[in-house]
Order: structure tokens, then C-alpha cells, then sequence
């Protein structure tokens, strides 16, 4: 099939604790390689660690939140932490630290934060939407 | 597109039955249709007299019964997994459907997803 | 190499709901004189699978509440005090 | 009120390990017709429970090499083009 | 009983993911109450996000990284992140960041950072090791 | 103060198996005495072959089958857990000992842990 298609990512297990943002990224690379759009990628729950500024594994593994940026980067591709949980579970970019008064922010570049609408546009304008759980 | 939110964690050990809350108040919110529909020990969230209090968490059980309210067209259970866990139209949240076939009520939506 | 059966009465705190694989794990690793705390989601156990518990199973008295529970199975309810007693009482203590 | 059952063949994308509670539940959502591509955890399933497992189940390759399975089970193995692929096909997909 | 016991409680369940947070300082209060001495308590895996400075709970739930920090702070508990859990899930002191040249630190006071030897010295100083886990 | 870890969870879709090492071989880097214990889905990090490369993690076989060299004096996995996922003496990891009854290997160890 060669049409194209629109799909909406959504990453709810986290880097290190599952397996998900690796295999979303397997997909995504694989959707772009056979022309498909991406019209955004959704973090939610656990999975806004993805979005970490600061995750640094040892040089020897990879390291998924840069992959991961570098990918949406390269591909101009949005992706959006949702606001709850992202806040919750201390992930914050400059406008939320200025906000909260918070000692800094660490949300990676090009991820931005948003509410959970970004997600119902998915459902509602993407032609697949696919999710990325935990395993556990 | 409707969708339906599928809850199968047990309540307050996690965050997933509220985040499925979440995205189905949402969903409404944008007048999409949504609904719920609790399997396993996702079904204890619909208990009465949840008071979660004591381990430092808000009650979903009010926000569950006004679900319909913000547009949430059916909150529905395994009626298996109900019995399973002593769930009795006595002690479960009012305007919860059980289901026998959860296969036959997952197949009326045209999207199913999980919330983690 | 310390492979003599450690026989000491052992405090089993549970955490997990009973479909969870663990729960089952934990059911097959009691011995007689053990002694078996539900905690958060594993209370859930009480309406579900009463029979497969041990005698004397206990659950967490702010956990029952959470879930609704407390009132049909108060008898077998404590508070975090009594929990911190067996802690005391069990120097082999297993979190599940 | 959108009841009408659905009838499209759906593509069930499962990571869970067979103990997990989901796995269950997603054998037992599965219409004639639909497909079943295990991925992550799930290809365990293979070795585990193969006789339950839909005939023409699919399994993820890469996560088949990753646990030592992808020789036994090269016959059912798929990469993640062929992953997405049946995306393309199946307008319907859950993942468990 | 009235002997005072030494306690080492090990998390390792993130809060907004699991209970475990809160089962833990629930035990912890009670255990100062009856006079037993907390040696240490000690993150690892997902339980290290208990130890960000950046969580933001809605002003109606209860923030469990700053209850849990008031705590070790009044009873002066040290309280530890594994190195390992940490640096990969993206929670980083100023040594860290500095080392790793990282845009920001975000460990909240008094916890700090070290290695699983402290969890070690845990299992053979303390009477108890209590662990509390993720539940799914 | 002997310890048993046990690793109940699948490899790869969790960081539980690995954090588990750590501890183990931790413990045996401070001259504790220090098992491993796998059951349930864990078993199958006992396999032979594992090639996680294409999925983006490092192998733990090379790892764990140099466990005992860093004073890990046993590792052990359930009889029956290895049989149900298909383990057989072919193709499981070198130096496991297979054990009929969990229960008593447990009882073997002053402490006993889970990593997750």
C-alpha cells in the first residue's frame, strides 16, 4: 500500500522502566521510512520521563530522551508532554518553573507541554493512532 | 470516532484509572463520543464508599458518578469480573452497566485504548 | 554457602493485586507460623479469593478504607502501628 | 450512542508477558479475522503458551532476538516495516 | 515490645506511578513514633523520582516528595537515590550536573545521591529492611 | 546476613532484572552472601542467545554467567517456571541450578528482596 497516512503516537511507559519509548521509536523510524506522517507524539502518564532534559545513562547505552528529540528534530515532528502529568511528576519547562516559582526546568527540547486536547485532535484528525504502554 | 477507555488496574495502587478518567472527561469535553468500561481489578473503582483519605488520595467515586454529566455516554463493567470481586448492585456505583460479553461491548467502538 | 533452612517465623507484606503473578507467588511461599499483611492493592484479595488466604490474614486498615472494604472485613484490619508491631515481632520480613 | 458493534478486522498489538492479567484479556477479545502481533514481553507466549495463541499469530523480530527466541519462532516473525504495514491495513488496532 | 530497632526502608515505586511513597512515610511516622531509629532511606529504579525538587502536584493533592523531605529533614534521616536509578531517569545533583554538563540539577534537599553500597550497609547494620515496591 | 533476590520479571520490558544484578553483585562486592533466585516470567533471563541488540538494550548473559566469578554463590530458577517457558538444559545459561521447590530455597536466605 502506498497511500499515506497520518498517525498519532502515544508514549505512556517510561524510558528505563519499559520498553516503550525503544519500540515507538522502531515504528516512527519505520512509518517515516514508508512515507507516512506523524503528526504528533503524545506523552502521557509515566511516559513524560521521555521528555527528560537530564537523563544520562552511561555512555555505554543509549540514551532514548536524546534519540528521541534528535528524531523529532530532524523530522519536525510535535510532541507534547501533557501538561497533569508532566507537573505532577516534576517535569517543567521555563514558563511553569517561572509559574511555580520552581529551582529550574528540564523539559528536552523539542518537546513541549500541553493539555490532554492535543491527544483528543489525534483521535479525532489522525487516521492511526498508536499506543505505547509499559509492560508491566 | 468513538472511543472507548478500558481500566483494568486496581484502584489507587497506581495512577491509570484516573488518568483513563481524565481522557474520557476529555474526549467529552470536546464532544467526542467516550465511554468506560472497567475489567479485572479495574472494576473495584466502581465500589461505594471508597475514603481514601487515610493514604493521602482524592476519591474518584464522585467524579466517576458525575461522568455523564460532563458527557461520558456509558460507564460500563464486567459483570464477571463484578461477581469476582463481590461488586452488588447494593454496593456499586449507581448508573454503572455490567456487561456479559466485554468482546461484544469492545467491538461497539471504533477506537479502544488504555491509559497505561 | 548458607543453606540451612532459615526457620524463623517470617512477615509476609503483600502489595499487589491478586491477579498480579506475585500474589500467587507469595500465597505458595507461606509456612506455618508465617504470618500475611495485604497492603494497598492486595486487599482486594479479601472479596475476591477469601478462600485461598491463610487463617489470620491481615490488611491494612487505611488500604480497606481506600477501597471500600473496611467495614465487611474489620476483623482482619490494622493500622500502620500494629504494622510497625510485627515488624518488630519478625526480624525475616518479605515485601512482596 | 454508537453501539452498533463494529465488524473491521482488528490489529491487537500486545507487549504483556503471558502472566500479566492483560494478556488474558486480549485473547479473549479476539474476533475471526483479526490479527495478533506479539511484541516485548508477549513473545514470550511463545514458548509458554503456544497452543492458546490464535493460529497466525505474529511476533515482533526484534524482540524475539532479544530473549534468545528468534530461531525457534523465525516462521511467525515480523520487523517493525511489517509492523507497520499491517498498521496501514488495519484502520482498527489495540494496544494491549 | 519498647526495644528500640534500627530501619532501613528501601523505595522503589515512583509516586503518581505507585503507592509506595506514601505506605512508606505512613510506616516511617509511625515507626518514629514508637521510638525505632530510621538508619537511612534509600531510592531505587522508578522510587528515585520521590527525590525531585520539580514535582508539582494540582494544590489540592498532596505533594509527596515535599512531605517526604519535611520528614527526613525534622528527624534528620539521611536519605539516599541510587547513582545508577538516578543519572539514567534524569535526577541529577549539582555535582552531577556540572560533571555531565547538564542544563540544570533538580535533587530536592536533604535527599543526596550514592551507590547501592549504602543500600548494602542497610542490609547488614539495620535490624529491619522494609522495601516498598510499585504494585503493578 | 545472607540474601536472596529474586527476579520475577520478563527481560527487557523492565529495568527489574538489572537492578536486581546490581544488588546481587553489590552485595558480593561487600563480601555478603549473595543468591539469585528466578521465577515466573524471570526465568527467561536464563536463556541462551539473547541478542537485544535490535531493540536498543545490552545483553545481561555475559553478566550474569560471570555472576559467580564476582562472588555470587548461586544462582538458582524455578523447575517448573523454566519448564512452562520452554528452558531446557540445551539452551539455558551454564551454572543455573534448577529448584524443585521455591519455597525451600527461599527459606535458605536471612533476607530476601525483590529490586522492583
Amino acid at each position: 500500500m502506498s497511500t499515506t497516512l497520518s498517525y498519532t503516537l502515544v508514549i505512556t511507559g517510561a524510558p528505563w522502566a519499559s520498553q516503550a519509548p525503544q519500540s515507538a521509536l522502531a515504528v516512527a523510524r519505520e512509518l517515516i521510512q514508508a512515507n507516512h506522517r506523524i503528526d504528533r507524539v503524545f506523552l502521557y502518564g509515566e511516559g513524560i520521563h521521555l521528555a527528560s532534559a537530564l537523563s544520562t545513562p552511561p555512555s555505554d547505552e543509549r540514551n532514548w530522551p536524546r534519540e528521541w528529540s534528535e528524531f523529532l528534530a530532524e523530522h519536525s515532528i510535535p510532541a507534547v508532554a501533557c501538561v497533569a502529568s508532566a507537573l505532577r511528576r516534576g517535569l517543567v519547562n521555563d514558563a511553569e518553573q517561572a509559574r511555580y516559582e520552581l529551582p529550574a526546568s528540564n523539559l528536552r527540547a523539542p518537546f513541549e507541554i500541553a493539555g490532554l486536547g492535543e491527544w483528543v485532535e489525534g483521535t479525532m484528525k489522525s487516521d492511526r493512532v498508536l499506543y505505547f504502554h509499559g509492560s508491566i | 470516532m468513538s472511543t472507548l477507555i478500558v481500566v483494568d488496574q486496581a484502584p489507587y495502587g497506581s495512577w491509570a484509572g484516573r488518568e483513563a478518567l481524565d481522557m474520557t472527561l476529555s474526549l467529552a469535553a470536546f464532544d467526542q463520543p467516550a465511554a468506560l468500561l472497567f475489567i479485572g481489578a479495574g472494576v473495584n473503582w466502581l465500589r461505594q464508599q471508597q475514603a481514601p483519605e487515610g493514604i493521602g488520595q482524592k476519591s474518584l467515586e464522585k467524579n466517576l458518578s458525575a461522568a455523564p454529566i460532563f458527557g461520558v455516554e456509558t460507564i460500563m463493567a464486567s459483570a464477571s469480573d463484578c461477581q469476582r470481586y463481590g461488586l452488588t448492585d447494593a454496593n456499586t456505583l449507581a448508573g454503572v452497566v455490567t456487561v456479559d460479553d466485554t468482546k461484544a461491548a469492545m467491538a461497539g467502538y471504533e477506537q479502544v485504548a488504555f491509559a497505561g | 554457602m548458607t543453606s540451612t533452612p532459615v526457620q524463623t517465623p517470617t512477615l509476609h507484606i503483600l502489595n499487589k493485586a491478586p491477579e498480579h503473578s506475585r500474589f500467587a507467588a507469595c500465597l505458595g511461599a507461606l509456612s506455618p507460623g508465617d504470618v500475611l499483611v495485604l497492603s494497598e492493592n492486595a486487599v482486594l484479595a479479601l472479596p475476591a479469593r477469601r478462600n485461598e488466604l491463610p487463617e489470620g490474614t491481615l490488611a491494612v486498615s487505611a488500604d480497606l478504607s481506600a477501597r471500600g472494604l473496611e467495614e465487611a472485613f474489620a476483623a482482619q484490619s490494622i493500622d500502620y502501628a500494629e504494622l510497625v508491631r510485627l515488624t518488630e515481632q519478625h526480624p525475616r520480613i518479605i515485601s512482596w
